[in-house]
């Protein structure tokens, strides 16, 4: 872990084997979800525009496993490994990402805009950086409410060139608020390097231009994500205010459903995937002796069952009533 | 029954507003630049006295971070607060537009109704005070265009303050636009709290002959011209819609059915301006009914001059509503 | 004369615009996010292969930082380039509109001439697509309510082809508006580099009975229509504004002076839209003569929604276009 | 100076003795001409909003003569310093402020929004963070045409906080853009105190999340706000890049004419007065033999005059014509 901040964290925590399987679980669950949402889109039984975030499943899990289930987190389109680990659930999710009046925002938010608050998943954005802003909102509330809660903010690396960004965190410190700004630095946005939209090195550095802890963290490396989530998870609901937390990882699949991961070589995208952190995870855990094979498959096929269940409830439940066109616009139904 | 006054400007009515919504209700929140009295309660002193009677924790100044400060309005919004957001001039809102209308507008329906978006946000603007081309536009055509947003601008100092009631307690996202050069302008104010509804116009002068329809500074104009016609044996009434968006249809399809001829008035810019919609909408339900075509009056299709000579020929003046009115008894 | 033709999606028609201007004029730029080669000529690869052909210099991909995308094709502008800048979606424009609408639209009249800004601003959109609220509007009317501005949409490749080149040319800021899911659709389109004016419309089908005006992908949809109501003896003119802003007032007051009738036919919320300024001035301009009122088409007034069913209900569909210009033959 | 930067200035550069006149005379310029326009404004002769810049004199003046004619300044609605100093020349300035037809825009932008391309001074802006994005556009044109001419961005402290700042920073970084941010730090946003506002200390703090070379530096001090000046103007003409320098100053009025500094103590306002620059720098001219008391004082009677003179004419010039108010708007005579 790299420290580009005034308070760099010394006492790293370690999850211990319940929190170590929990991770795993929710890596599971975001892997497998991809999975059968990539093959569902690809079969045309799904109409989504979709953004896999296979490669980046340990960021909001080992994240997750610290808070609780009224904290709160904003997302963006790439947002279902954030969403299923802070445990929106998998029905839900899918009815929405179908356009289902059973989805969690009866279908007419669609998989970019995804929004469970019963889970604390209280908005997903489409427009790159605007998750932190709003993020700030929530996170005053919970201080003025004199509530724990901590709100996470996640984005990714070409986010933190757009001016929300710096607005952002500007304010978060001036306003110590409990928020944690977690980038998922998957070296590209879209089809540009991080490198070549990017002035700084590491994103983190931009921290101390907002008198904020910053750091960059094996985003794929459960126990470093932990750690370094845990440390500015419990600063934030300590009220000693926001942190930004710059985790590095990879998009298995390039950005959006269909990209033909042209702009990366076939070395650079082979190492990575070749680092795929979901095996290399399992085999520590049985290594380490913290589980079983023979659990976490059973774990693992326990996943796929749900998933399947929650597609065949997407998929065979309705389309809104056509009256949801004009609900929902205000309170009242249907002005002009 | 009659209602206790006292004479108050605009600034004074809606800072009265402000503090007794705050008094009854602890989710209201104030925030924007220099909004806080450290910093003088805002640039005219709309917010004065609301961070030292209610505290720095829920009246709080900010950076000058348009999108920081109505992301911060939406989230706290979403979990429980009413926030109050300036954005110091309606100009402004050209740095925070995705806040406003990707967000604050879209997320209770995105969500099928699951997170709401309680907030106002106030604004001023205005010609006519030599603030040149960035600092006086009116853009309620846009907020207007914009599904999930209400537009308010009050015309006077006691619909500044029962508006403002309104939006407080309105469980939508409302945009308040407040007239610069009509603070000063001072009028009865209710001494209580009592709001005056969203979406309903009022009849700020009955007549029988033409429909002036406006809002905001611009009704005082129609006013003007209301009583220069009057002089000539024209009876002119004056419709304020004191809310842009919805606006009431039935009001002023009303009146026009009454009169036979309507002339729409405001500061923005004619051409695909908020009288646009008016006049179509007059048209299309009163096809047969309207004695002369509606007239529609705004400013020239170019952006604010300095000069305060092409200041005064951007504004439109009561002299043109006059014209505008006589000749809609002219036609046909 | 004949003019030699290939055929090729509105895509390859930009593209090739795009070239041909650049191969003319090495003042003309291109930047935007991923629009270089080594980000795969745009997202859905409308500038493939320019900055091949024309060096990365003249072709930049960019951060995602749209202010600074604008603020550099701005300031480029005012010192002699040409530079047509990607807004990717145009609900992103809502993180620039300061730079498009405080600066480009007013740089040239607050500097009296003497700063101008001839950019393009590229942007695609449209609902259909499955892409939701925050990816799918049109909001053509708040630029074309923006003076300094000009608005252009065209319909089909050839147009596409023709008014990019025109709105390169030109000398003020154009808002080039790209509908995503036509972008498949193929059409002939003209081999040679011939500009298509801008602010003239085109009768994409002439008629007799009724004129529906409309532009973007609409305009096929009227001219669905138009097919479908020939088949009960009803002729219909269609014309494609090409241009919103500023749109070809005698254009249109002509074939509605011809036909009595119009129906006004966009993609964006019908409510303050582009329509209520052409219903507004046709009747204004055509008081006595019209037989009918002007017809608005236009999406209800709610963000875009998700699930298929309600999208395609949010759309405006050619059944809807058929039965109000039956609407207009049918009154009076 | 104080160097919050990967490139400290070491070298520092020392104006010669006529570089260091030719910078009084233009603080000189400015600081009579402030006093002119606020009895101008005050007496009701000018209606115009009025950014009183007295007390940062030395910033621009100390940067100009640095720069060429051709070399471009982008400033702000407190910008008269920035233009006089670049050398906008008096009686055009005034016309504008007064709205009159002779004005640099012809009475139609005014105070805010003065231009002069003649100068250099090719962009005034009323919107807050917005002379950098344009700033960056001007660079770039430069560098693409192979001239050497530089950009200034001018801005204020509280300007740094706001989307902009940070998109403009980051992309003239990653385009290595020949162009100066220039920070006038005069401690207050409006009403609001850099502290309050801005979660950095010192903003030059930034420049390293851009990976660019920030200083803050004294702007009250002529020799040190010119070595800052030469170094980043030296800099982006040999086509290294951007550079953010952080010139610490005061208002000595407030921010806009007419505003009662009822947010600062009487002993803060005292001190900065008390060490008001121009007399401070004429003393030392003086002392140093680098001009004579009598020099200096024919020299700012000779301004006086001028700034009179520029009274005058824009007084007694006529308002624009009518026409003026659809002109401009498009490059034909109006459309609509
Ligand atoms: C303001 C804005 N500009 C552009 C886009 C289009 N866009 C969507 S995702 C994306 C790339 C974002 O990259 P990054 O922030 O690194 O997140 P990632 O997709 O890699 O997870 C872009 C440019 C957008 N949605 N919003
Ligand atoms: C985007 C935007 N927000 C708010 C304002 C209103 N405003 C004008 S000047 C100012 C303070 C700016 O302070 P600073 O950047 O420090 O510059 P200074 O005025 O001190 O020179 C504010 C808030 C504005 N013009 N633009
Ligand atoms: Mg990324
Ligand atoms: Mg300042």
């Amino acid at each position: 872990m790299t420290t580009a901040s005034p308070e760099p964290n010394t006492n790293a925590a370690i999850p211990d084997a319940a929190t170590q399987v929990d991770i795993y679980r929710r890596m599971s669950l975001i892997s497998q979800n991809d999975e059968a949402a990539r093959k569902t889109v690809k079969s045309g039984r799904l109409m989504m525009p979709y953004y896999s975030p296979k490669g980046q499943e340990v960021i909001p899990s080992a994240v997750s496993v610290n808070l609780n289930d009224d904290d709160r987190i904003c997302t963006i389109y790439r947002g279902t490994h954030d969403m299923l680990a802070k445990g929106v659930p998998l029905r839900d999710l899918w009815a929405e990402m179908a356009g289902r009046v059973t989805g969690t925002c009866k279908g007419k938010g669609g998989p970019m805009h995804v929004t469970h608050p019963a889970s604390g998943a209280i908005l997903t954005t489409g427009i790159v950086g605007s998750s932190m802003p709003i993020a700030n909102g929530l996170a005053w509330a919970a201080k003025l409410s004199g509530s724990k809660r901590v709100t996470i903010a996640y984005f990714g690396d070409a986010a933190s060139n757009i001016g929300a960004f710096h607005e952002s965190l500007n304010l978060a410190s001036v306003w110590k608020l409990p928020v944690v700004f977690i980038c998922q630095n998957n070296l590209f946005g879209e089809h540009t390097r991080f490198e070549n939209a990017t002035s700084v090195d590491q994103i983190s550095k931009r921290a101390a231009g907002y008198s904020m802890p910053g750091v960059t963290v094996d985003g794929n490396d459960p126990f470093k994500m932990y750690a370094a989530a845990h440390a500015a998870i419990n600063r934030a609901r300590d009220g000693d205010g926001p942190t930004l937390i710059e985790a590095m990882t990879f998009r298995f699949y390039g950005h959006v459903f269909g990209d033909d991961d042209h702009y990366m070589t076939k070395e650079e995208k082979a190492a990575a995937l070749a680092k795929d952190p979901l095996p290399i995870f399992r085999a520590r855990l049985i290594a380490d002796g913290v589980a079983t094979d023979a659990q976490l498959t059973e774990l693992d096929a326990d996943i796929r069952a749900q998933i399947e269940d929650a597609i065949q409830f997407a998929l065979s439940s309705e389309m809104p009533p056509i009256e949801e066109l004009t609900r929902d616009v205000y309170a009242e139904a249907g002005a002009a | 029954m009659t209602v206790e006054t006292k004479k108050l400007n605009a600034i004074q009515a809606i800072n009265q507003a402000l503090a007794q919504a705050m008094e009854a209700d602890p989710t209201i929140l104030v925030l924007g630049e220099d909004v806080a009295d450290r910093e003088g309660g805002g640039v005219v002193g709309v917010t004065k006295g609301l961070s030292t009677r209610f505290g720095e924790d829920r009246v709080k100044s900010t950076p000058i971070s348009e999108q920081a400060i109505i992301g911060a309005a939406i989230g706290a919004a979403i979990d429980g607060y009413k926030p109050v957001a300036e954005i110091m001039l309606m100009n402004f809102t050209t740095v925070c537009m995705d806040m406003i209308v990707n967000h604050a507008a879209k997320l209770r329906y995105m969500s099928g109704g699951q997170t709401t978006v309680p907030i106002v946000i106030r604004m001023m603007t205005g010609a006519g005070i030599a603030s040149g081309g960035q600092h006086s536009d009116f853009l309620e055509a846009w907020f207007a265009h914009t599904p999930g947003l209400k537009v308010v601008a009050p015309s006077n100092p006691a619909d500044a303050k029962g508006l403002m009631l309104s939006c407080i307690a309105d469980p939508d996202p409302c945009i308040f636009i407040e007239t610069s050069r009509a603070y000063g302008v001072t009028g009865d104010v209710p001494v209580d709290a009592i709001p005056i509804p969203l979406g309903k116009a009022r009849i700020a002068r009955e007549g029988s002959d033409v429909t002036l329809i406006s809002y905001a500074e611009m009704v005082t104009r129609c006013l003007t011209a209301a009583a220069e016609l009057d002089k000539e044996g024209i009876s002119a009434e004056v419709i304020d819609l004191r809310t842009i968006s919805p606006w009431d249809v039935e009001a002023v399809l009303a009146s026009v059915r009454k009169t036979g001829r309507a002339v729409i008035v405001h500061e923005a810019v004619r051409t695909f301006g908020v009288g646009a919609e008016i006049a179509a909408t007059l048209h299309e339900k009163l096809f047969r009914e309207l004695k002369a075509p509606v007239g529609r009056l705004g400013a020239p299709f170019t952006p604010v001059p300095f000069a305060g000579n092409l200041e005064q020929a951007f504004l439109v003046q009561p002299g043109a509503i006059v014209e505008a009115a006589r000749a809609t008894l002219a036609t046909h």
